[in-house]
């Protein structure tokens, strides 16, 4: 007649920041994608300039220097309410949280406005030559993995200010969505130095 | 593993199976405890899935998906069956006119392209949404959302595709269309395009499940199931998931280049504007040959399943078999260019791919050695399964061997884009995913519907199919050495090649009948068939532990696992999980390496949220086909869907109601 | 002239050149050392099925099949190792091009084959389609190009295949070692008539080889007869000229083969019809009958202008 | 329901038409050539002028057979690539001799003054539809999905299907 064992697990909590979510898990596997498309484009753009003998290919003007290194400082200092957010997130606080939430969505907003201006200053059609299409192709991909994670992010600060914004779980969406956003700062780094600085220097 | 495992001659697999009624409901099984009963009937209600006029569209339970996923893939295997048979009547004879050039160029194409993209990836990714879960002791598959997603993705590709096929806009420029025949300029009209958007279609779906497998494997394993516990077909769905994750980009990246060069007027591929074709084929390429072994691994994994239970022995070699999965999935990666061997790549560089080719006959070659030496010191029992594993055994042998053959650069110059090649490619994939995944269906069939499908219909439709095949694609070697280039329509008399191909027709009627026996067979028997209780097979493995078809919920209480195969070492005596609520969707999060219970977590309710964000990404991606307009209009309407796919409904419920706690269920044992 | 039917025509396994020899020698290596390994597996597989057991299974691994298994193992690495070995071998004495060969220029095009014998000094230069007329022995060295698709030049008697991609001047260099016919056929899926892009190679010992020159530098025979020179005149009326070029006449077309030497070939349409006089007229009047989807319009004749034109036609020596 | 099929059965006629490959020569086409007109004086009783499209003007196939026939034929020779060089541009919405297919047709069988030779016997009639529909598509009278994409050589203009559609110039009074 002995007593089965059993294990409870009721007071377990019911939610769990960093790598023992699985929502951080997901986030991985899709920065790992995108992050290999990234890399597809980036290997293609290589694999065509080792085709060419001058790159850009003769008549071809340098794509302008000023509105993706304003994009970077962009970035870059976005990274610091992203942090913010994050902290904010992991403490639970509401209210830092909306807080920095806005101010971070603001730098991304930022981003694509600027980014309209960097399209313009390409200088080169992407229907001009296979130059021209790589870069719109690459240029392009970021912008349409940056426009999701921007109206992500949004509508997720936009349901921190709603009711269902006070409950651990929504805390962890924020946390893992910041953890994305460093990986949207991170993927913009190569992709700037491959689109605008091997044109001047190779 | 300790202690030796009496082979009792009373095991339900030895004997013909008693008379049992149908599913005892709340599962009498070895994981349960007196006054489940109660919890039962809650947790039906909990996790009973949408009712409603519209319930079609809102289900998101594992098992409904699953099993969905499966049959519209064998539906899609079926319509490319039909096409198969259709070109196999047009090469009877030399000059035949059954089927006209541009009719033959489509037929040809939709085959390849259903086979590889709506057959062989969903159709081992279906199987694994249903039984991943069970296998791994979870409730539930991680995402349920996302499962309902990727179905309807994979739905609307695949009936975009055959929509397009039967007004004659099928794709016709072969299953990889290589450019500059697919570019613009040889390609008028919108046929390459349907083949790129279908690719997008079938790989979003891929991907979605993909992560689904990895968080469910990774972090919902039932406690005491670490890392060298997992049964080796989770072990393979996880490598396969993990292979489509690097994989799959590659082909997006294709595809979208494709589609920009012959919509928008880029020149990607255009040489005389720098681009350049081989660009194409090392695109798909890095994603093709991976692809191929995305299908293969899961099957690796299901043999591993099928010879562990019908030779009543764990598979010899848990770590060898392991590493050579990963391995194979490593490897599998570095070794495309075996693709290009005739394109004039430098000869260097080829000769490391030809190493690489034949190295990764190593990790197969170490799995078949090891389920021989399985078979050698178990007690096999001649049940239609392990008939299947036997035809994969000897089909898949020979597959690899040709495929070694394929891999020297000197031959590969002679037979690559022949009927040698056509003949290696089919006895890899049918003799090596077919055969295991028919073999894997009969083995679970009773699990997903309750019933054993008949056995001597199962030999029957085994042998049938074992001898059509080797009579409709062995012959084809031949063909390929005398001469025989793939894709043509029609042939000479004066080639010679009419007899050989005669046979190979003569063949693909005899495999044609034999997949029909075997289809019929399980048609029949989902509603007649013989009433299997909750382990037919007396099979070791947690989704013999619950009933069949299992509860919604699959377990009421999670078993602690002490070694691969739970049920063949005193499963009575593991201890159980209580405490997850009976009035929420709740699941036990376990820590990634040695399952250790983490927290919980809640599954969303069943909703039509993730049908319509796939019907509004379908409408963009067909859009987009006719004017570039259709991506800044669909997008919002998109984000729109998905925005209501996550937003959560009801607000949580603080503290659930009667609490599954330990002293309710104090039993006596 | 029927084509002669010899089994084997466009056949990997009767290797009729070095280039294809070794590769054959090297298929049969593979060959045999694939039939021992799977019978030894299969023989394997059924010891493992049908010993007798014992009443007790034992549950842990006997150290015999653990050594057996890693022999096995051990044994698979090694032979793949030889066969890798004896691949690398054969493919870099495949590749050693010797330095005097003759230079043919061969152009893919959709659904035939363009062949040029370059030559320094203009008037021996010989334009030909779908048949390349080579001396037994000596290499020869094609220069692949494609002006539309990806095609692939493969001749199995005589070498393995080899694709012609846009944009690039790939050469491959295959010797015939006994005189012949072989067939070879475009490898890569190029359309709609893909099935029909074939193309002869005729190996002519050396003598017969240099009056094949000779003959094929001249420029195309003045019509003799009425009826040949009413022929030409019909040619040169229709719309022949603007694609078909005919040495030594003003029809200077080049879009389609070249007709200079017609009648001295043995098949229409890149080898997918004889070239006899009733399946010339056939394939003038209606050439999508053999090759659907091919680009030689169908001609609309006026009644008795056919049967001049392919008179004169079949005199183009 | 059955709304669903007449939109299936309406779709299936566009893009069957668009996708159809015709290799040989309709005996429609054959009919065509028979009645295209110069001059709207007309003995006798008034006889309708039936506009007729001609048969490739929606098949994709028919369309990038005729912009490989513009080269073949060497129209590239005066008209560039349908930007104009010694005969006129075929790209703007002016239209010397008349923009209907029939038009079109009669402009390259007959020719015209200034430099259009006439092609007649030597261009086979449904190749000359093909021109004709490859020349409209060149100031995007076709349907898009239709028209040509990119070429495989360099670029020299937008491709078909991004020209915009362009309404012919309402011709000049009649020339006396």
């Amino acid at each position: 007649m002995i007593r089965r064992q059993t294990i409870d697990v009721g007071a377990l909590p019911d939610h769990a920041f960093g790598n023992r979510s699985i929502m951080w898990w997901a986030t991985m596997t899709i920065i790992a994608i995108e992050g290999t498309v990234f890399a597809m484009a980036i290997a293609s753009y290589f694999y065509l300039q080792g085709n060419e003998e001058t790159w850009p290919p003769a008549d071809t003007p340098l794509p302008g220097l000023m509105w993706p290194t304003v994009n970077v400082i962009i970035l870059l200092a976005s990274l610091f309410p992203n942090h913010k957010v994050k902290t904010a997130a992991e403490d639970m606080n509401l209210g830092q949280v909306r807080l920095w939430s806005v101010i971070a969505d603001t730098f991304a907003v930022a981003f694509v406005v600027v980014r309209v201006f960097e399209f313009r200053e390409l200088n080169v059609s992407w229907d001009s030559n296979a130059y021209g299409s790589v870069t719109w192709t690459l240029l392009g991909l970021h912008s349409v993995h940056l426009l999701t994670d921007l109206i992500d992010s949004v509508v997720l600060t936009v349901l921190m200010f709603t009711r269902h914004g006070d409950e651990p779980r929504r805390f962890v969406d924020v946390s893992e969505n910041c953890f994305y956003w460093n990986f949207v700062v991170l993927s913009w780094l190569p992709i700037y130095a491959v689109l605008y600085w091997t044109p001047r220097l190779l | 593993m300790s202690g030796t495992r009496v082979i009792d001659e009373a095991s339900p697999l030895t004997q013909p199976s008693p008379p049992r009624g149908r599913g005892q409901g709340e599962g009498a099984g070895p994981y349960s405890l007196p006054g489940d009963h109660g919890l039962h009937r809650q947790l039906e209600k909990t996790w009973s899935p949408a009712t409603g006029p519209l319930r079609w569209f809102m289900q998101i339970d594992h098992h409904v998906i699953g099993k969905r996923f499966i049959i519209t893939a064998f539906i899609w295997f079926a319509l490319g069956g039909v096409l198969a048979a259709l070109m196999r009547i047009q090469l009877s004879r030399p000059g035949n006119t059954f089927l006209s050039a541009d009719l033959y160029n489509q037929i040809f194409t939709m085959h390849g392209t259903t086979m590889m993209f709506l057959f062989a990836v969903p159709v081992m990714e279906a199987v694994a949404i249903y039984m991943i879960p069970l296998l791994v002791g979870s409730r539930a598959l991680a995402f349920p959302r996302l499962t309902a997603f990727s179905y309807y993705m994979f739905l609307f590709g695949g009936i975009m595709l055959y929509t397009a096929f039967f007004l004659n806009i099928g794709p016709d420029a072969g299953w990889f269309s290589y450019v500059p025949l697919a570019s613009p300029e040889f390609a008028p009209g919108k046929r390459v395009d349907i083949w790129s958007q279908l690719v997008n279609f079938t790989e979003i779906s891929a991907i979605a499940v993909a992560i689904e497998l990895i968080v469910t494997i990774l972090k919902q394993r039932t406690p005491g199931m670490s890392v060298n516990r997992m049964p080796l077909y989770v072990w393979s769905m996880l490598v396969t998931a993990f292979m489509i994750i690097f994989a799959m980009p590659a082909v997006m990246v294709g595809s979208l280049y494709l589609l920009l060069d012959r919509l928008v007027g880029t020149h990607l591929f255009n040489v005389a504007e720098g681009g350049d074709p081989l660009l194409w084929q090392h695109l798909f390429w890095f994603f093709g040959h991976p692809e191929v072994y995305i299908i293969f691994i899961p099957a690796l994994g299901m043999v591993s399943s099928i010879i562990t239970t019908f030779c009543r022995r764990p598979v010899f070699g848990y770590t060898a078999m392991v590493l050579s999965q990963v391995a194979t999935g490593f490897i599998g990666f570095g070794l495309w260019v075996h693709h290009m061997f005739t394109t004039g790549l430098p000869q260097s560089g080829e000769s490391f791919f030809t190493a690489a080719s034949m190295m990764i006959a190593i990790p197969s070659g170490i799995q078949i050695f090891c389920w021989i030496a399985t078979i050698w010191m178990g007690r096999p029992v001649y049940k239609p399964p392990l008939m299947f594993v036997l035809g994969f055994v000897a089909i898949f042998v020979l597959g690899g061997l040709s495929g070694v053959m394929v891999a020297s650069i000197p031959i590969d110059l002679q037979v690559h884009d022949t009927f040698f090649v056509v003949a290696h490619l089919h006895y890899v994939l049918i003799g090596g995913a077919v055969f295991p995944l028919l073999g894997a269906l009969y083995y679970w069939f009773p699990k997903i519907t309750g019933r054993l499908m008949n056995d001597r219909a199962g030999h029957v439709s085994f042998w049938l199919i074992f001898i059509g095949f080797n009579l409709t694609f062995f012959p084809m070697h031949k063909l390929g050495l005398i001469g025989m280039p793939r894709r043509v329509y029609t042939y000479l008399s004066e080639t010679g090649w009419g007899q050989l191909n005669l046979l190979a027709t003569i063949g693909s009627v005899v495999l044609a009948l034999g997949f029909l026996t075997y289809f019929i067979n399980a048609l029949v028997c989902a509603k007649r068939g013989e009433f299997a209780g909750a382990n037919p097979w007396d099979g070791p493995t947690l989704e013999w532990a619950t009933d069949s078809p299992p509860p919604h919920y699959n377990f009421i209480h999670m078993p602690v696992v002490s070694s691969t195969e739970p049920l063949w070492h005193a499963p009575e005596h593991a201890p159980l999980v209580t405490g997850l609520s009976t009035t929420a969707k709740e699941v036990l999060i376990t820590r990634t390496f040695d399952a250790e219970p983490d927290h919980r977590y809640t599954y969303p309710a069943p909703s039509a949220w993730p049908f319509l964000t796939a019907l509004a990404t379908a409408g963009i991606f067909l859009g987009l086909l006719f004017t570039p307009w259709a991506f800044v209009i669909g997008l919002p309407i998109a984000s729109l869907m998905a925005v209501g796919w996550f937003w959560p409904t009801t607000p949580q419920k603080e503290g659930d109601a009667p609490q599954d706690s330990a002293t309710a269920s104090e039993a006596v044992a | 002239m029927t084509i002669v039917l010899m089994t084997g025509i466009q056949s990997a396994l009767n290797p009729a050149g070095v280039q294809a020899e070794k590769i054959a020698r090297l298929w049969d290596l593979f060959f045999w050392v694939s039939a021992v390994v799977y019978v030894l597996v299969m023989i394997f597989l059924l010891a493992a099925l049908l010993r007798r057991r014992p009443e007790i299974v034992p549950n842990a691994t006997s150290p015999r099949v653990r050594a057996a298994v890693s022999i096995a193992t051990g044994l698979t690495v090694l032979t793949l190792f030889a066969l890798l070995t004896a691949s690398i071998f054969t493919g870099r004495s495949l590749s050693d091009v010797p330095e005097r060969a003759i230079q043919i220029g061969v152009t893919g095009k959709q659904w035939w084959w363009h062949i040029e014998y370059d030559d320094t000094d203009k008037s021996k230069r010989i334009t030909t389609a779908n048949e390349i007329t080579i001396p037994v022995g000596m290499p020869v060295t094609v220069h692949l190009q494609t002006s539309d698709v990806i095609h692939s030049f493969w001749v199995p008697n005589l070498h393995g295949k080899r694709d012609l991609i846009p944009g690039r001047r790939l050469t491959w260099t295959f010797s015939a070692d006994r005189p012949g016919v072989y067939r070879g056929q475009c490898a890569e899926f190029c359309g709609y008539q893909h099935a029909k892009m074939a193309l002869w190679i005729n190996a002519l010992p050396a003598a017969e080889y240099a009056s094949w020159l000779e003959a094929s530098r001249k420029s195309s025979k003045i019509p003799s007869t009425p009826e040949e020179r009413k022929g030409q005149e019909v040619f040169m009326s229709s719309p022949c000229p603007l694609c078909h070029t005919i040495g030594g006449t003003e029809a200077a077309g080049k879009t389609g083969p070249d007709l200079t030497h017609f009648a001295s070939r043995r098949s229409i349409g890149a080898a997918s019809v004889p070239n006899r006089r009733e399946f010339l007229a056939h394939w003038i009047v209606d050439a999508q009958h053999f090759k659907p989807g091919s680009l030689m319009p169908s001609m609309t004749l006026e009644p008795g202008q056919l049967e001049p034109l392919v008179v004169y036609l079949e005199s183009l020596r | 329901m059955k709304r669903v099929l007449v939109v299936l059965a309406a779709l299936t006629l566009i893009s069957c038409e668009r996708e159809e490959r015709k290799f040989r020569q309709t005996p429609a086409e054959a009919a065509l050539q028979k009645r295209e007109r110069l001059v709207s004086l007309v003995a006798g009783p008034y006889t309708p002028d039936v506009k007729i499209d001609g048969p490739y003007a929606y098949n994709a196939h028919g369309i990038s057979e005729g912009k490989r026939l513009f080269s073949w034929y060497n129209c590239v020779g005066c008209h560039a690539n349908g930007g104009g060089g010694m005969g006129p541009p075929l790209m703007d919405e002016r239209w010397i001799y008349g923009s209907d297919p029939e038009q079109i047709f009669a402009t390259i069988v007959e020719g015209r003054p200034n430099g259009m030779p006439s092609f007649r016997g030597k261009i086979p009639d449904h190749q000359v539809w093909q021109l004709v529909a490859y020349v409209q598509s060149l100031s995007g009278n076709v349907p898009k999905d239709a028209a040509g994409g990119r070429q495989e050589n360099m670029q020299v203009r937008k491709q078909e299907q991004s020209i915009p559609d362009l309404e012919p110039e309402k011709a000049p009074a009649e020339h006396p």
